[in-house]
């Protein structure tokens, strides 16, 4: 099983150079430490700022200055700050290529659910209805199954939804999957010393899997 | 030039009334128009309708206002880190409207902008799609959105000039110059206010004639929700 | 008969404190001379300024700063730049509160023709069928009849509209006119020398006379 | 940062092809890609569809695409001081779509911010009407009006760095900052080009992301229609 550093770095492998992306609140953020040196790619945050550098030092900690989980962060050279309407017009156009968010629920046709439990939680969705609705491709990291062991993997999402057939491609503490465009979970790599059984024993949705599954490896 | 300076806070919010709908700019606890909130929190106010990214946290900006139980609805698009605006939603006791944050982006702006209407992808297929129209463009589904506008806009910046020309710092920007040009009334407060000419034209990011009141902030906060450092 | 000047001088009377206004080309553009020292107005050019100072100095034309007549023009003080979308969004959003603009048309019901003789002639209609549609106040600039002597305050425009119903008043070579809601020009003052008679004779439109007609006056 | 650099306009125009859709910045001869248009109107290109506020004058600028018949259509607000423009769209050698110049920046704006469609008061009760959706919001009538999008933007900025980020100069900025957002290939050309990290990110107009190559232009002619000094 990977935990949430692995999967961090599992999602960093999909980054390709000159890639504009937005990582989301949680897992997400935690992609920026693994992306490699070699590729110039920049990150958005949603409240107005192209090019987030890494976290602050502590003279340097500025209110002014957060991204869209309000921490405290920094800019990188090249950067550029706008409004919120800005922000979202490069989202909504799709000049944002990558959006890597968590979820609640997938469904096998890539629909997503993370923001509502009703009756229970209301987060908001924030900028994620804009994100999912807009960006040619969006990985979701996510635990595959619920504290008390239920499948987040679901033929169908039984929250309330935040966005439909927008979900590419998955990586959870136990595998990395495909959302296939025809529906289904496309089973493409497995976490060391997890088994194809145990992946399909935990998937409520359709499961494809085809030939070898190679387990993942991690360069220390 | 226009002059639009009044002298405080207590005169800029004088005429806020009850049932109001108001804006507020900030994104989290960034570039929230602190002088103002407090402001309103000293007048007898109560069934406003605010307009806000965020609502502040429990003891601070728009949280206060909702402890007073001054609001009546809140528009936004996270309700995330403020434990008393969730509860009073859950409970039924606080009308709330979610809306994407893109959304709310564009309909704020749409409402400066003389915009009555537009097509969005975000939330299509969603409970944000109920009673929408949709309507397919080149293969994709769209909703249309309404514009929105507010009695009175209450925004920060960073620095600002007699004219109301504003200029704002770092990611504090976000929501408040699409608020400062939907609001009948736009109220802003800077951290340093300048007689007009002093800023340079270009570099300006609300143009002055989106203000109708400018005063110079004071004794600002600047709450840091998620403090968060390098080693 | 008021010539040019006269025509822009009567109309600064119009200006009130406080207010932003969008001049159009000719005329117009004159007003700007006339206004009082001790109002406190700004000057709205489309392709994106706030506060039109006067021409500049011949050392100081700057071919990057020019009003939507593409003159060359400097700025006042606590003016604001801005792009093409942010300035229409002011105008459109009714936040420019006076637009004087010049017609080749005028209705009595308040439609304006500005932009196109078919077959002869086309500028094309610039920001005026914006500005028509939005601002609160429009008063034009205009002569009364054309140069062979055709009236062009009519009962409908005969040329291609640029807006419906959006005039509020007219300064002339002859008259001040007011243009009723519910349809017809008020005529409420003379030019120095020209009868009610005349006015009458040279408006196709419905013209409504009521009481005294005043004779313009203006100070040297 | 990802590096937008090329060489030069010939390099930055290599790809543009016959029956493109391409934008250019610009409002009267202020704010227009000189090096750009110079190096298309080198090149064997025809049934363009250009869209463009103006376009030029007879000799300077689009004006000399005009002259060269690489243009199938204009998508422009005003002719006005074009006399072959004009006399290219009386005879109907020249398709010309007129657009109210505020429709034309905000459908514009909308490519670029993914609006399909949006409602504008501009035009209701004439000619440009004619065809589209009208509907009554709060009393007033709207059209309706589609996006615009390019297959190359040409844009014209004062200053831009590496990354791509751009700063425009007085009322140069004018189309410039939207169509940048609305071209498939955006290709920025700057009077001074600096590395990424010397301007300063809370005064660039348009950010890096909307442009694909950027180049440092030379032999800057900026012409003036209207020279108009005070005596």
């Amino acid at each position: 099983m990977l935990n949430k550093d692995q999967i961090a770095q599992r999602i960093a492998k999909e980054v390709k150079n000159g890639q504009y992306i937005n990582l989301g609140i949680g897992i997400p953020t935690l992609v920026a430490n693994y992306i490699p040196d070699d590729l110039e790619v920049v990150l958005q945050s949603e409240n107005g700022l192209l090019g987030i550098g890494p976290f602050p030092t502590e003279d340097k900690v500025d209110p002014d200055l957060i991204n869209a989980g309000k921490q405290t962060i920094t800019m990188t050279k090249g950067s550029a700050l706008f409004s919120s309407a800005e922000s979202f017009a490069m989202i909504r156009g799709g000049h944002v290529q990558l959006t890597i968010l968590g979820a609640m629920e997938v469904s096998e046709n890539g629909d997503i659910a993370n923001w509502k439990i009703p009756g229970k939680m209301v987060k908001g969705m924030g900028g994620a209805m804009d994100l999912v609705a807009s960006a040619d491709n969006i990985i979701v990291a996510m635990q595959h199954c619920s504290k008390d062991g239920q499948s987040k993997l679901l033929k169908e999402c039984s929250l309330p939804i935040t966005g439909i057939r927008c979900v590419k491609k998955i990586v959870t503490d136990l595998a990395v999957l495909d959302v296939l465009p025809e529906g289904g979970f496309k089973l493409l790599e497995r976490a060391p010393g997890v088994s194809v059984e145990e992946i399909q024993s935990k998937t409520e949705g359709k499961l494809v899997v085809e030939g070898e599954i190679p387990e993942m490896t991690f360069e220390v | 030039m226009i002059n639009k300076t009044v002298k405080n806070a207590d005169e800029a919010v004088k005429d806020v009334f009850s049932n109001a709908v108001l804006m507020f700019g900030g994104f989290g606890l960034s570039g929230i128009p602190e002088n103002s909130i407090k402001a309103l929190l000293e007048k007898d106010l109560k069934d406003l309708t605010c307009i806000s990214n965020n609502a502040g946290v429990d003891d601070f900006g728009i949280g206060l206002m909702l402890q007073k139980r001054m609001v009546k609805k809140m528009i936004s698009s996270y309700v995330g880190e403020n434990a008393e605006f969730e509860r009073q939603l859950l409970s039924g006791e606080l009308e709330v409207e979610l809306i994407p944050q893109g959304t709310l982006a564009e309909r704020v702006r749409a409402g400066g902008a003389g915009i009555p209407a537009f097509f969005t992808p975000a939330g299509v297929g969603t409970e944000v799609a109920e009673g929408k129209e949709i309507r397919e463009f080149d293969g994709k589904l769209y909703l249309l959105e309404r514009w929105l506008k507010a009695d009175f806009a209450f925004v920060k910046a960073w620095k600002g000039d007699t004219a109301g020309n504003l200029v704002f710092k770092g990611t504090a920007r976000n929501f408040n110059p699409m608020m400062a040009a939907a609001g009948k009334i736009t109220i802003a407060e800077v951290e340093e206010l300048v007689p007009a000419g002093e800023l340079n034209p270009n570099e300006i990011h609300t143009p002055g004639i989106y203000v109708q009141r400018i005063f110079q902030g004071k004794d600002y906060e600047k709450r840091i929700e998620q403090r968060t450092v390098r080693k």
